[in-house]
C-alpha cells in the first residue's frame, strides 16, 4: 500500500527535484489558485464601475491600482485568470481530441487520404496565426468562441501531424506487424498497440502549448477581438491600459505580469515534464 | 534537383489554391449581406442591388468561387470598399514596412540564436548551457505583444532611448532603423530562443553521431569537427524552422505594428476589420499567406541545396 | 617489438545505480605486424576497451588504474592534444557501422582530404593520395568517387572507403571494431582478405574485434578472450582455439554452430546471465555459470600460464 | 497426403521510383515449394534476397502479385481480413527483432495472452500465462515485466510463447536467432526443436545463418534476388552444395579452427540491385565459375540428383573456384 503511494508520488518528486520544475509548479499553482479563489480573494466586483476611483495607482486599497473606469485591477486580474485558464483547458482538450483522431486516420488509413489530409493541414498552417484569427473574427464576430476556434485551427494540424508521423512509423514496426499476424483488427491495433505509444509525448507537447493558447486569448482580447467588455481578461486589461501608457503605466503592468508569470510557469513545467518523462522529445519546436 | 524543385513548387501551388478555397468558404459564410455592410445603414435597396451585381453576389456559388479563384491567381483581389482602390495595390504599398520588420526580427533571431545554441551545445552541462536554456525557454514563453508593450513602456516611454511611434522619415535611413529596433526585437526575441534551442538540440544529436566519433578517431581538430562536420548538419532543421518562424513573425508583426503604430499589412488588416472593409481583409490575408508559402518553399529549396541526401531522393 | 601493451587496465562508469566496473585488470600485448583478435559476447567490454585506447571514453567513464603503452608512451597520462596527434596518423579505427561512419553532407574526397590536414601536401597531391587509397580498396573509378557522397555507395563499398581512410596515414596500429558484422557473409570474405592484404603492405598491427569465432580463427595470429570486462584467456589463435584452458572459452567454442558437423538434438549453451558489473563477484568472474567450478573459485583468480604465451585466468589452467 | 503449405509460383511486386517514373520491382520473383505436416523448411538468403517478403506474403501480411498459397488444401492468398482471421490461430509468425516485436507498453502477461483476446478464446488467462511461460523456460516472475526489461534471449522466448499460444499447426520464424549471442542462439534453437517435437509443429524458418538451418531444418531453399537457386534435403545440401552461391554461402561461415584449410570462396562485386537484374543467370556477375552461356541464358529450376537447382554448370562435390584475379 505504502509502496503504491510512493510510486504515485515519484514523478512529482522527480519534477520537484528540478529547480525549474519546482518554479514552474509554484507559478502554475499560484495562477490556478488565484483563479479558483478569485471571488474569495478579491474585495471588489471585477466589473463594478466607480468613476470616482479612476486611474488610481497601486495602494493597499487597490493592490494593483484601478483602470479608466475605476475598476479594481487586482480583482480583474484574478477573474481574468479564470477566462485564460478555462479557454486554455477547453481548447487544448478539443484540439487534442480532434488532432489524435485525424492523426490516426491519416497515419493508419489509405495513402490517398493521408496525402489529402496533409495538404489540408499544410493549407491551414499556411495562414499566419494572427491573420487566421483576424479572418475568423470577421466571420464570428469578437467572442470567446472565435478564440477557441482559432486555437483549435492553429493546434490541430500540428498535433495531427505528430500523431500521423508516429503512427506511420509504428505501423511498420514489428510489434504491430506481429499483432496483425495474430489476427488483430484495425481497432485493436490502434487502441492497444499504437495509441498508448503516441499519446504520452503528445500530452507533454500539448502542455507546452498551453502558454501559446493563453497568448492567443490575451492577444485577441488585446486587439478587442476576444472577450467582450466588460468581461475581465488579461488582454483586455492591456488594451485598456495601452491608450494611457504614458500616464498610468500600472494598468499595462497589471495586465502583462500575469501573462508573463502564467506562460513562464506552464513552459517551465512542460519543459521539465518532457525532460523527465520523455527525453527523446528534446528539441522539438 | 530539378525534380525536387518542381515537386516543391507544385506543392506550393496546390497549398495556395487550397488556402484560397478555405478563404472563399469563410467569406461566403460571413453572416449578413456584404453589400449592406459595405454601404452602411443609409443605403437604398437599389444601391445595394447594384453593388451586389458589381461584386458578383448574384451569381451561383461556384461561379463566384471560380471568379474569385481565377482573379486571385492573376493578382486581382478586387477593390476595397472605402476608396475603391485595388486591394492588391493597397496591400503592396504596406508590404515593404512589414517585410522590413520581419527581416529585422530574423536578424535578431539568427544573429543571436545560432551562436548561443552552438555555444550551449559545445559547453553542454555547464552553467552557461543552463542559463542559455532557461533564457531561451523564457523568451519563447512570453507572447510577443507583451514584449512589445513592455519594450515600449521601458525603452520608449520611461527611458526615452528610442522612438515610440511610426516608421520614421521616408528619406532618413538612420531614423527608419532606430524606429525599427524595438518592434523588430519584439518580433524576433522569441525566435532567438527557438533557434538557440533548436541549434543546441540538433548539435548535440549530431555530435553523438557515429561519423563524429569517426572524425575524432582520425584526430581531426575539435574546431573542424564542430563547425564543418557538425554544424553543417545541425543547421538543416533550423533552416526549416526559420521557414515556419517567418510565418509566426508575420503574426507578431501585426501586434508590433499596432503597438508601435507602424504602417504595415498587419495594421492595415486590423483597421480594415474595425471598418468592416472585408475585401481588404481577405486580400491582405491572402497576400501574407502566399508570402508565407513562398518563404517555406525557399527554405525547402535551401535544404535541398545544402543536403545531398535530400537532393538525390527526387 | 610491442606496439601496444595494456597492463592492469581498469575502467569505471559513474551511473545512477553506482559505479559500473566495465573493465577490470585487462592486460595483453599487440606485437608489431601481428593481427590480434579480441573476442567476446555482448557486455564483455570490447567497445569500452577501444574507447579507452582511443581516449574517447564517454563523459561518465574514467580509467581508474593501469597503463596503455603505445610505442613507449603511456596513453592514460596523455592529454587531449597528445591523444589527438596520435589518432589518425599512428592509431586509426574502422567502426562497425559503415552506414553511419561517414559524414553524410561532405563528399568522400573532402573527408579524405580533411584527414590529411596535418600533411604538407597541396590539395591536388592530397586528392591524388586519396584516389590511390580508394584504388587500393578496389573502389571502381576512384577519381570520380572522390566527388560523390557517402549515400551514393553500397554498404560494402562504404566499409571499404572507411578502411581506405583508416589506412591512408599508414598508422602503426589499426583498430577494427567488428568491421564485417553489418555486412553479408559473402561480402565479409572479400573485406577480410582486403584487410589482410593492406596490413601486409603497410606493415601495421591490427587489433581486430569480433564476436565471430570463425573470422578470428581465419584472420588473426593471436586472440584475447574477454568475458564481463575481464581477459579470461589469451595466446596464439592455435593455442586458444585448439586447447582452450578457460572453461568459458571452451564453452564458447562448443557453442559455435559451425563446430557441430552433424545435426544435433541439443546444441550446447552457456546457461545463466552475465554478472552485475556494479557489484562484481569477489572470485572468478565466470564461476556462477561454470560447470567445473570448485571451492577455490570463490577466491580472486590470477592469470596462469599453462604454456609459453598461453595464459588463462582459471585455477584449472595450471601448467601440466 | 495434402501438403500443409503449398506455395506455387509466388510473386511479390513493389512500386518504387520517383513519382513520374514509378515502376514495379519484383521482390519475390516466382517461388514454389511445399511443406508437409511436421516438417521444417528453411529459407536461406542474404539481405535483399526476398526471404522476409516471401514469409510475409505466405502469412497474408503482404499482397502477392501472382501465384498462389494453399494452406491445408485451402487457397488463402485471396482471403479478406475477416476470412483470414480464423487461419491466424493455426498459422503464427515470429519476427526478427526479439525486443522490437513486443509491444513496448504491454507486460509479458498481456503479450502472451494477447492471442486469446484477439480470437476471443475463453481460457483461464492466468493459468495460460504460467503454462506458456513454463513451456518456453521462463518462470512466473517474468509475467509483469515489460519488453525493455528483458534480455534478447528472454524476449525471444516470449515471442515463441506468443507464437505457440493457440496451438498452431504452422509457425513461420523470421531470423529466430538474429541479434542473439552465440551462447544464447543455441538455447533458442533447442527450444524450437523441442517444441516442434512436443507440439507436432511444422515450421518455416527464414535465416541468413546457414548453421541455424543445419540444426533445425529438414529441407532448405537458397534464395538469391527473389528466386530459389537450390532446394533439397538439408544434409545433402550441406554435404555437397551444387549451386555456386550455396557453396559460397557455406564457405563464408568457417569453423573456428585455425588449422582447417581456409577454403572460403570470395564472391566478387556486390549484390545487384533489384531494379537492374542481370541478364542470363542472375548470379553470373558474382559467380567465380561463370561462363559465356551464363551471361545470356537464364537457367531453369530443374531436378538435379537429390535436389532442385537453377544452374547451367552444377558443381561437383568439393569443387574449388578457378584461379583468377578478382575483378571489382
Amino acid at each position: 500500500m505504502s509502496a503504491a503511494v510512493s510510486d504515485a508520488w515519484r514523478p512529482v518528486r522527480r519534477l520537484l527535484a528540478e529547480p525549474l520544475g519546482a518554479l514552474g509548479i509554484a507559478l502554475v499553482l499560484l495562477v490556478i489558485g488565484g483563479a479558483v479563489l478569485a471571488d474569495w480573494l478579491s474585495v471588489y466586483e471585477p466589473s463594478r464601475i466607480s468613476p470616482r476611483d479612476r486611474f488610481q495607482g497601486p495602494s493597499w486599497t487597490h493592490l494593483l491600482g484601478t483602470d479608466q473606469l475605476g475598476r479594481d485591477l487586482f480583482s480583474r486580474v484574478l477573474h481574468g485568470g479564470r477566462i485564460a485558464l478555462s479557454v486554455a483547458l477547453f481548447s487544448t482538450a478539443a484540439s487534442l481530441a480532434i488532432g489524435v483522431v485525424l492523426g490516426l486516420i491519416a497515419g493508419y488509413g489509405p495513402r490517398w487520404l493521408d496525402n489529402l489530409m496533409l495538404l489540408l493541414f499544410d493549407s491551414i498552417k499556411s495562414f499566419p496565426t494572427v491573420m487566421l484569427a483576424l479572418a475568423l473574427v470577421t466571420l464570428f464576430g469578437p467572442s470567446l468562441t472565435a478564440v477557441v476556434v482559432v486555437v483549435v485551427l492553429v493546434n490541430v494540424p500540428g498535433y495531427a501531424r505528430i500523431i500521423r508521423t508516429q503512427t506511420l512509423a509504428l505501423k511498420e514496426s514489428e510489434f504491430v506487424t506481429a499483432a496483425q499476424s495474430m489476427g488483430a483488427g484495425t481497432a485493436r491495433v490502434l487502441r492497444v498497440h499504437i495509441m498508448p505509444n503516441v499519446i504520452g509525448p503528445l500530452l507533454i507537447l500539448a502542455s507546452m502549448d498551453i502558454p501559446v493558447v493563453i497568448a492567443i486569448e490575451a492577444g485577441m482580447s488585446f486587439l478587442g477581438l476576444g472577450v467582450r467588455p466588460p468581461t475581465p481578461s488579461w488582454g483586455a486589461i492591456l488594451n485598456d491600459g495601452f491608450t494611457a501608457i504614458r500616464d498610468t503605466p500600472w494598468i499595462v503592468i497589471a495586465g502583462g505580469l500575469p501573462i508573463i508569470l502564467t506562460t513562464l510557469g506552464f513552459t517551465f513545467l512542460g519543459e521539465t515534464l518532457r525532460d523527465v518523462f520523455d527525453p527523446r522529445l528534446k528539441g522539438r519546436g | 534537383m530539378l525534380g525536387y524543385t518542381l515537386k516543391r513548387l507544385g506543392l506550393a501551388v496546390v497549398i495556395v489554391s487550397l488556402a484560397m478555397a478555405i478563404l472563399f468558404v469563410m467569406i461566403y459564410l460571413i453572416p449578413g449581406d456584404p453589400a449592406a455592410v459595405a454601404l452602411g445603414p443609409r443605403a437604398t435597396e437599389a444601391m445595394r442591388e447594384s453593388l451586389r451585381v458589381k461584386m458578383g453576389l448574384d451569381q451561383p456559388v461556384w461561379v463566384q468561387f471560380w471568379n474569385f479563384f481565377t482573379r486571385a491567381w492573376t493578382g486581382d483581389l478586387g477593390n476595397e470598399v472605402l476608396s475603391d482602390r485595388p486591394v492588391a495595390q493597397v496591400v503592396m504599398e504596406q508590404l515593404p514596412h512589414t517585410l522590413a520588420l520581419i527581416a529585422g526580427g530574423m536578424v535578431w533571431s539568427v544573429a543571436l540564436g545560432i551562436p548561443l545554441g552552438c555555444w550551449a551545445a559545445v559547453k553542454r552541462g555547464s552553467w552557461a548551457d543552463r542559463v542559455v536554456g532557461i533564457v531561451s525557454v523564457a523568451v519563447i514563453a512570453v507572447p510577443s505583444f507583451v514584449v512589445a508593450i513592455y519594450a515600449l513602456l521601458i525603452f520608449a516611454v520611461t527611458l526615452r532611448w528610442l522612438p515610440a511611434i511610426g516608421a520614421g522619415d521616408a528619406g532618413d535611413l538612420g531614423d527608419r532603423l532606430t524606429h525599427l529596433i524595438l518592434p523588430s526585437l519584439a518580433v524576433g526575441l522569441g525566435w532567438v530562443g527557438y533557434i538557440a534551442r533548436m541549434v543546441r538540440a540538433s548539435m548535440l544529436e549530431v555530435l553523438e553521431a557515429q561519423h563524429i566519433r569517426t572524425a575524432r578517431a582520425f584526430g581531426l581538430p575539435e574546431t573542424m569537427i564542430t563547425y564543418r562536420y557538425a554544424l553543417t548538419i545541425a543547421i538543416l532543421p533550423t533552416v526549416t524552422l526559420l521557414g515556419v518562424g517567418i510565418g509566426q513573425m508575420l503574426s507578431s508583426a501585426v501586434f508590433a505594428e499596432i503597438v508601435f503604430a507602424r504602417p504595415g499589412v498587419g495594421k492595415l488588416v486590423y483597421d480594415a476589420i474595425l471598418t468592416r472593409n472585408y475585401p481588404l481583409v481577405t486580400g491582405a490575408v491572402l497576400v501574407t499567406t502566399v508570402l508565407f508559402v513562398l518563404i517555406n518553399l525557399l527554405a525547402d529549396l535551401l535544404i535541398g541545396a545544402l543536403d545531398p541526401r535530400v537532393r538525390s531522393r527526387f | 617489438m610491442t606496439v601496444l601493451a595494456i597492463r592492469g587496465l581498469n575502467v569505471s562508469f559513474a551511473t545512477e545505480g553506482g559505479d559500473l566496473h566495465a573493465l577490470r585488470d585487462v592486460a595483453f600485448d599487440v606485437p608489431a605486424r601481428r593481427i590480434v583478435g579480441i573476442v567476446g559476447e555482448s557486455g564483455c567490454g570490447k567497445s569500452t576497451l577501444i574507447n579507452a585506447i582511443l581516449g574517447l571514453l564517454a563523459d561518465n567513464g574514467r580509467i581508474t588504474g593501469g597503463q596503455i603503452v603505445f610505442e613507449g608512451q603511456d596513453l592514460t597520462r596523455a592529454d587531449a592534444a597528445q591523444m589527438r596527434a596520435l589518432r589518425g596518423p599512428r592509431i586509426s579505427t574502422v567502426f562497425q557501422d559503415p552506414m553511419g561512419a561517414l559524414n553524410p553532407v561532405l563528399s568522400v574526397g573532402r573527408q579524405m582530404r580533411n584527414i590529411q590536414y596535418r600533411s604538407s601536401l597541396g590539395r591536388a597531391a592530397r586528392d591524388a593520395r586519396s584516389a590511390e587509397m580508394l584504388q587500393k580498396v578496389r573502389i571502381p573509378d576512384p577519381e570520380a568517387a572522390l566527388s560523390r557522397y557517402p549515400h551514393e555507395f553500397s554498404g560494402g563499398m562504404k566499409q571499404r572507403i572507411a578502411i581506405a581512410m583508416a589506412l591512408m596515414m599508414e598508422p602503426a596500429l589499426l583498430i577494427a571494431d567488428e568491421p564485417t558484422t553489418a555486412l553479408d557473409a559473402t561480402l565479409e570474405v572479400a573485406t577480410i582478405e582486403l584487410l589482410r592484404d593492406l596490413q601486409d603492405q603497410i606493415g601495421c598491427s591490427v587489433l581486430f574485434i569480433s564476436h565471430h569465432l570463425g573470422v578470428i580463427a581465419e584472420l588473426c595470429d593471436d586472440v584475447v578472450v574477454m568475458y564481463a570486462g575481464e581477459v579470461v584467456e589469451r595466446g596464439t589463435v592455435r593455442q586458444v582455439f585448439r586447447t582452450p584452458r578457460h572453461p568459458y572459452t571452451a564453452r564458447l567454442l562448443e557453442c559455435d554452430p559451425a563446430r557441430q558437423s552433424g545435426r544435433t538434438r541439443h546444441l550446447p549453451v552457456i546457461p545463466g546471465d552475465l554478472p552485475d558489473l556494479r557489484n562484481r563477484p569477489g572470485g572468478c568472474i565466470f564461476a556462477a555459470r561454470c560447470d567445473r567450478r570448485g571451492e577455490a573459485c570463490a577466491a580472486p583468480q590470477t592469470e596462469r600460464e599453462p604454456a609459453p604465451g598461453h595464459r588463462a585466468r582459471c585455477i584449472l589452467a595450471e601448467a601440466t | 497426403m495434402t501438403p500443409l503449405l503449398d506455395v506455387r509460383d509466388l510473386q511479390v511486386a513493389f512500386r518504387t521510383g520517383p513519382m513520374l517514373a514509378r515502376r514495379d520491382v519484383l521482390g519475390v520473383a516466382g517461388v514454389s515449394f511445399r511443406l508437409h505436416p511436421g516438417e521444417t523448411f528453411a529459407l536461406v538468403g542474404e539481405s535483399g534476397s526476398g526471404k522476409t517478403t516471401l514469409a510475409r506474403a505466405i502469412n497474408g501480411l503482404q499482397p502477392i502479385s501472382a501465384g498462389s498459397v494453399h494452406f491445408d488444401g485451402q487457397r488463402i492468398d485471396r482471403l479478406g481480413r475477416a476470412a483470414m482471421k480464423p487461419l491466424r490461430k493455426v498459422m503464427s509468425m515470429m519476427f526478427q527483432d526479439p525486443v522490437g516485436s513486443l509491444s513496448p507498453r504491454m507486460t509479458v502477461r498481456d503479450l502472451v495472452t494477447e492471442p486469446f483476446r484477439i480470437h476471443g478464446v475463453r481460457a483461464e488467462l492466468a493459468a495460460e500465462t504460467t503454462r506458456l511461460l513454463a513451456l518456453v523456460g521462463l518462470n512466473d516472475s517474468f509475467a509483469d515485466r515489460f519488453a525493455h526489461q528483458l534480455s534478447g534471449g528472454q524476449a525471444r522466448r516470449v515471442g515463441v510463447a506468443r507464437a505457440i499460444a493457440l496451438n498452431p499447426r504452422l509457425v513461420i520464424a523470421d531470423e529466430p536467432t538474429a541479434g542473439l549471442d552465440v551462447s544464447v542462439q543455441g538455447e533458442v534453437l533447442n527450444l524450437l526443436n523441442d517444441l516442434r517435437e512436443r507440439l507436432g509443429l511444422s515450421m518455416v524458418i527464414i535465416t541468413h545463418n546457414l548453421h541455424v538451418v543445419h540444426h533445425v531444418a529438414d529441407r532448405m531453399a537458397v534464395m538469391y534476388l527473389g528466386r530459389f537457386v537450390e532446394t533439397g534435403q538439408t544434409d545433402a545440401v550441406f554435404r555437397a552444395p551444387a549451386h555456386p552461391y550455396t557453396a559460397a554461402l557455406l564457405s563464408a561461415n568457417p569453423e573456428p579452427d585455425p588449422d582447417k584449410a581456409r577454403e572460403r570462396i570470395a564472391l566478387p562485386a556486390e549484390v545487384p540491385s533489384l531494379l537492374a537484374r542481370p541478364a542470363g543467370c542472375e548470379f553470373h556477375t558474382r559467380c567465380p565459375w561463370a561462363q559465356a552461356r551464363c551471361r545470356t541464358e537464364a537457367p531453369e529450376m530443374r531436378p538435379h540428383g537429390d535436389r532442385h537447382l537453377a544452374c547451367h554448370f552444377p558443381l561437383a562435390p568439393g569443387a574449388r573456384p578457378p584461379e583468377r584475379d578478382i575483378p571489382t
